[in-house]
């Protein structure tokens, strides 16, 4: 998320901010997915949940050429999506534990976090369900006039679903706001995206009128770049865009999803851990670049931890809805 | 007891729901409509004729073919400011929209503990006899009835269709409002007046003290008839429109069926697993210790619906099968 | 008179289904399984783990997140000589189905004079409590009751599931088979011996003479439960399982209402427009001159389902529920 | 329909003789749908019809690609396709009246004849409905191994439809023997399909790896020769593949459409009529090629007519189907 900006500072100064920040935002999901996986392992939370670790560098990426006010839609692995759009970690943790504190008041639980506040639509357990939502605030935006954009983030599983192309087709038609952002991850579930995904995705997205890009998902300044790009094309009143992220995500489907050698090499995860993790990444980056050093990495860490640690404290004093809460928010 | 209506204007069922809909877009910038040839060709039935010219194509908007996507892209609008109204050409098209209606339209203002909200309409029609077989000729809002989060209204009259369409218009809940394919041409009295009818009251159209006759859309005007051809036989028969059947207004309902003991239940939905089956079901638990009778549903036979005009007219409940079931009811009183 | 099982063997209702369709693609090489994830990884309940090692991945095949357009290829290839079972993961997903087995599947043997026929099952899963929220955890099976042309199975045990999967797989027509997700490590009897269970044919899973539960899928173990805790009160109760809501054996449920003159129907579904509703409709007009006090009906509670866990628990009827319900009926007998 | 090919002909010989059985074949469709709406406007026929005369050329040429065994799916605007893959008019007719007599016995109509003696698997009143059927069709074809190819034929609206899209996956994915036939006859209903159609549709279909080629709708040896290419190639395994007939509509969207002028203008239907009308068009290539002459012509026309005669009068003098036969056939 965009923070007010100082109007004297340079250029280059903004840019080291940014990049702080998305190393911040980053490294703020990947524990707050530790935390999950911790929280599912002690028996904590309720059902499962779908880590985002791996794919921090998409979310952060984008979120960063968003405002505020401007939507996104998320998906059953939506965490990374709500803290990069600047949702606050005590009120996604205790949604995750059911307790009436949480975004959703314990209703949505892990898969449904939403938040007006942020301009986050809410996350959505059927694969490619916000595809139609998505476009459809971008169609608001427009006729309001509001100006602002709506990100659409999917795995490319829902690349199955045909309602993604009957309504990138209309964005199109419409020139909506809309960026269609699919995180591929090279997995639907268990089943390696070959096996299901047949042509070539941004030829779809070419025969549908979308201009599309592949990104390195791994890389958050390319794809901040790239994002940041297509927004402001968006919003300039251009139409939609589609952008290609590719990526990997380090565990499981789920959190429970523990044995995965039956539909994925070891050695495939431990490469890309050890040599695609974006957080790594970037922080070589900033290195280099002498952005920070690790005793900056090391103060970001303290700062990041103890307001995960704070936020799961929160979330597992917190209480649960009475019963009685059940049949209220059915209608407004 | 019937509402009164004063006004002697006179206009279809289509028009009643044209002049809602133009009512309130005029009233609120933020109402649309969009559908497949909604615009210049003012739908395939031209309920919504010339309105393009009024509110211009981004205001009536045709759409692809995409059932699914367009109803989708109604949830996001009315999220984020919008009151669309969707139009689905033939009822039968519904199943399309399912996912988007049922996981997302009705759950995201209970998904979202009550912050999200989605209000918006589908239109959509109902009704067989148009000689359109089976694809073109259901109707399948016991579905929608099914769903929690949603509202369904069925109008019978071009009265109760302009107040229950500008109320659905306003509602802040996804509310799918369904039309007869063939009563847009039916006539009736509309007051030139603004009016609202709220959703959730049924109306009696008919009283009556021997038989309740609970009947819904082009259902009610055969009960209507039929309630004639029993007067004759001085039989007095009651005939009630539920108008939404959810909100469903069992009081009414209940109470019609206490008085009367008697009660046939009419949708032009299959009655197996159908609205009927709820109404009959309501009625036989709330009047339990005063009805004579079984409640007795009279629905669309339990077929697809067939092509031909002897097949397809024998699927659909006559005056003279209520007639019929009304005196068996009554023991041949 | 619950059916005699004389194997020892015990089984879970997870393998119960995988060998019914084992056995069915041994016997008949058209028979082939599609859906998402169901090869290596055996579904997402891993309910038919292995089953690719034995028919390879051209009869146990991985799809893309397409289940409107598998369906359809389902269809299509049921046309012309396979015979497909889909697998839809989570029953919530039916809507992205609707249009497939309403529109195309249900009607295609009618809509050609009888020629064409599409002999499909569709495996999908009902039930809540899994903690997995308003859109993993639906029970939606009243949707395609409502249909013709469409056959429905609900098995509440392991032996039934076997019995009816053969059934609905040899069966000539679109059968949509439900499994509670719940209930795959519920196990059960089920003989070592080839057997099948007609469609349309209820099971007494307890005989009594005071009250009537109808029960289908997991809520048939809360009827069990409560009618235990019943006996303990002296109040014997009849548990029936309708097995298949589409043939419906009404006249086993009808003779167990007059039997008893009072009855509890209970479904996971929403009882509102739901099954339930059908089922309570029958038995009112079927037993009504026998009954003592209305139908009553428990069922998942009018909401989208909660994730937090003691409201989802509110949602789901219990065997206390149940057995207050039963006393409630009886008067305090 | 090719029918048996006697080994001794020429190939020049058997291509006289295709020609001819399509020129017969495409008149025999025109001649049909006249009929149809002489019956329309008469009311001797219960509903509304959807005529296929401008687009015989399209069925024709793709049928003659055929084998009686293969499969074809069809759409509301179904006579031509039937015709094309050798329904008897008689029967044809007889179900447009809604008489016992007809394919479907009365219960299916104009949209949704069927005829599995010649491969028909049915008319379809849902735009795009037949996708599904089409493609598990060509599915149970390969399972089979019985060599059948499957034609999917729809409107360009169809393209609006989602499944459409994920059942061109999965046959690519599969290989699947099916071919995707569009028929852009430039509009959906009352709605210029450059409205409701972004991007570029032979794109979409690679996009999804299908293999594609546009073709002149108008003219029925260009049709001829690309289906045949591509079923061809379908039936030897080597997966399905799209075509993209441009055509046109030469009256209303069905029987009761007849004030057009608000969508389409009549200078537009006029050019089309008059300079390419598909039978037109081939007669005189015909007449150039010394293939036939007008006294062939008139010969053919007079045995089109009389057998189509024929079959109006079956039709008209069929009885209806008995109330009775109303819930015969809801199962199997
Ligand atoms: C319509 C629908 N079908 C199936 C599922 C079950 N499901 C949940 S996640 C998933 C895989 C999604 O893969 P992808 O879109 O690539 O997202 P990823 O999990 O890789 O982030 C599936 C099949 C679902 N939630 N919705
Ligand atoms: C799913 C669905 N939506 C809408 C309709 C109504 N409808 C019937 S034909 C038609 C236009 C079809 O256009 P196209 O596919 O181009 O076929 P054409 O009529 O031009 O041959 C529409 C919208 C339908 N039958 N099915
Ligand atoms: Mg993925
Ligand atoms: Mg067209």
């Amino acid at each position: 998320m965009t923070t007010a900006i100082h109007p004297t500072k340079t250029e280059s100064a903004l840019e080291a901010e940014r990049c702080l920040r998305m190393y911040r935002r980053m490294l703020m999901i990947r524990l707050f997915e530790e935390n999950v996986n911790d929280l599912y392992t002690r028996a904590l939370m309720p059902g499962l949940a779908h880590l985002y670790i791996g794919e921090e560098a998409i979310a952060v990426g984008v979120c960063e050429a968003l405002t505020q006010d401007d939507y996104i839609t998320s998906t059953h692995r939506g965490h990374g999506h709500c803290v990069a759009k600047g949702a606050a970690l005590d009120r996604m943790f205790a949604e995750l534990l059911g307790k009436e504190a949480g975004y959703c008041k314990g209703k949505g639980g892990s898969m449904h976090i939403a938040d007006p506040d942020t301009g986050n639509l809410g996350a959505n357990a059927i694969v490619g369900g916000s595809a139609g939502i998505a476009t459809g605030a971008a169609f608001a935006a427009k006729r309001l006039g509001n100006g602002r954009v709506c990100v659409c983030f999917f795995g490319e599983g829902a690349l199955g679903q045909g309602v993604l192309y009957e309504v990138m087709n209309m964005a199109a038609l419409w020139k909506l706001p809309v960026i269609y952002l699919c995180e591929n991850n090279m997995y639907n579930e268990y089943t390696h995206y070959s096996e299901t995904t047949a042509g070539d995705i941004l030829t779809r997205a070419a025969g549908f009128g979308l201009p599309g890009e592949a990104i390195d998902g791994q890389d958050v300044r390319a794809v901040y770049a790239a994002a940041k790009k297509f927004i402001d094309r968006a919003r300039a009143g251009e139409g939609p865009a589609f952008l290609l992220a590719n990526t990997y995500r380090f565990f499981g489907h789920h959190v429970g999803d523990v044995s995965r050698d039956y539909y994925r090499a070891k050695q495939e995860e431990q490469t890309w851990k050890s040599q695609r993790d974006p957080i790594q990444l970037f922080s070589t980056y900033l290195v280099a670049q002498n952005l920070a050093d690790q005793a900056r990495f090391d103060e970001i860490y303290a700062e990041v931890k103890a307001e995960v640690d704070r936020a799961v404290q929160f979330a597992v004093a917190a209480p649960y809805p009475s019963a009685d809460k059940v049949d209220q928010d059915v209608y407004a | 007891m019937p509402e009164t209506i004063t006004a002697t204007r006179e206009i279809t069922l289509g028009e009643a729901v044209r002049e809602a809909l133009a009512e309130e877009m005029r009233r609120d910038s933020r109402v649309f409509v969009m559908g497949e040839d909604v615009a210049q060709a003012g739908t395939a039935f031209k309920v919504l004729s010339g309105m393009v010219d009024e509110f211009g194509s981004d205001r009536v908007l045709d759409t692809p073919i995409s059932e699914a996507g367009f109803t989708g892209i109604a949830v996001g609008a009315a999220m984020t400011g919008m009151r669309p109204v969707v139009d689905i050409m033939f009822g039968d098209f519904v199943g399309l929209t399912m996912d988007q209606m049922v996981n997302q339209a009705a759950k995201v203002h209970y998904m979202s503990g009550g912050k999200w909200k989605v209000p918006m309409v589908m239109r959509a029609t109902l009704g067989a006899t148009r000689r359109s077989a089976a694809q073109h000729s259901q109707s399948l809002h016991a579905w929608f009835c099914h769903i929690p989060g949603l509202k369904v209204v069925l109008p019978s009259t071009p009265y109760d269709a302009k107040g229950l369409l500008k109320s659905a218009i306003r509602d802040e809940n996804p509310v799918v409002f369904y039309e007869d394919k063939m009563m847009f041409r039916f006539k009736g009295p509309v007051p030139a007046e603004e009016y609202t009818i709220p959703l959730g009251v049924a109306d009696i159209k008919r009283e009556g003290s021997d038989i309740t006759i609970v009947a819904t859309s082009s259902m009610v005007h055969v009960a209507l008839s039929a309630a004639k051809l029993l007067e004759e036989e001085d039989i007095s028969a009651e005939v009630i429109d539920p108008r939404t059947l959810w909100p469903l207004d069992e009081k009414t309902l209940i109470d019609s069926a206490k008085k009367t003991s008697r009660v046939i239940v009419m949708d032009e939905g299959y009655g197996r697993y159908g609205a009927a089956a709820e109404i009959a079901a309501v009625i036989a638990e709330g009047a339990f210790f005063d009805l004579e009778a079984p409640v007795k549903r009279l629905c669309a036979m339990h077929v697809p619906i067939p092509f031909s005009p002897p097949l397809e007219d024998a699927t659909v409940p006559t005056e003279k099968t209520v007639f019929e079931a009304a005196r068996a009811l009554l023991g041949g009183k």
